[in-house]
């Protein structure tokens, strides 16, 4: 399953969408919204993409994944849109038959989609502004 | 030829708009965008410069040349996740 | 929460237990019964566990975690009882600022789970055979 | 004194019980505890062998003394998870 969603992140059908009577282990990474950073608060979060291309890349991330791990199944989920704290933005799930390269699929794969899927966030301060984050720039 | 460039986040709120259009000479490339980019869309000169553009939602090197019929995207630092 | 349940492993409560506005990532792990062990056969698994001991260890482990790791909240849980395939037989959940610590304290601990705490596991083999597990022995 | 150990997987299977009683002598450790198994439960001996001993629900070493109110248990390599 890779897919980008308007609204909550459904848990439950993600780790279904990785489940297998070949995998011995369930790797799911989600992130979630902190409220501070670098001691400044965030009250929400705006996520934009560029949703075909997002998508062809998240497809193209879980093949790389594919040939680098014995992977069973393996799903991609962004939300974009309006967040509130602690609710989630993404969601990688991978099954493996044994659980070590499940933790490193994972790991490499939410890694890359940050690097490269064309998925960008809002910060909106408590203070009252709100700022795109372009890591790299110096507004950011 | 007429090439269209979608835009995002900062660079869209900067620009005012979803998307711009300068005029590049046939077999303009990446590198020619930008430039012409910059010239045109003056408010858009600091997201040209850390951007990297996608041609068919791939990501391009200023080498790779444009044709009429691309689909071209700037894409600022991306922050996914 | 550190829990033994007997019945299916209840995913949204495990991680709504690590959410929190600290955390900007949670890791989930879930061990699933798996069909094939070296190229055996298994239909379902029971589990047993000292339960007084293996609640105490699993507690102890999850306060050695949070003193090597950020860990703004952590989950051990593990189901006892009949298992079939693909179900999920313990799920570990941490939360953390950032995302790096809790790939590595949950790997940390379900490996740490595996050597240190008393339960085990019966496979029940497609050829009508049962089998306590017990790594090391001559049986397993 | 009468030390009481709760068996579990393949070693209750093995004993068909899920503890055993054995007599030890006051201050007797868990070594002597093993030797006790094997004499008077022959069936376990191959799992007293590779067994870990619980005392209070903590992992004893072989020279840990017991007590009459101690809670034992005797620990088969775990296969959780």
């Amino acid at each position: 399953m890779i897919t980008i969603v308007e609204n909550s992140i459904d848990l439950d059908s993600v780790v279904r969408s990785v489940e297998d009577p070949a995998a011995g282990g369930v790797v799911l990474f989600l992130g979630t919204t902190r409220q501070f950073t670098r001691g400044r608060e965030t009250l929400s979060l705006d996520y934009d993409c560029y949703r075909e291309m997002a998508l062809a890349k998240m497809e193209q991330l879980a093949e790389q994944a594919r040939q680098r791990w014995p992977i069973v199944r393996c799903s991609l989920v962004h939300r974009i849109g309006h967040l509130g704290l602690t609710e989630a933005s993404v969601a990688v799930a991978v099954s493996t038959p044994h659980r070590a390269d499940a933790f490193d699929a994972a790991e490499w794969l939410i890694d890359e989609l940050k690097k490269s899927v064309p998925i960008w966030k809002k910060e909106n301060w408590a203070d009252g502004t709100s700022q795109w984050v372009h890591p790299g720039s110096e507004s950011s | 030829m007429k090439v269209n460039v979608q835009l995002f986040a900062a660079a869209r709120d900067a620009a005012g708009t979803k998307s711009v259009s300068v005029l590049l000479h046939n077999h303009g490339t990446v590198r020619d965008l930008r430039a012409a980019l910059i010239q045109d869309y003056p408010q858009l000169a600091a997201w040209v410069g850390i951007a990297r553009f996608a041609v068919n939602m791939e990501y391009a090197i200023d080498d790779t040349a444009l044709s009429l019929s691309d689909d071209v995207a700037m894409i600022p630092p991306v922050s996914g996740g």
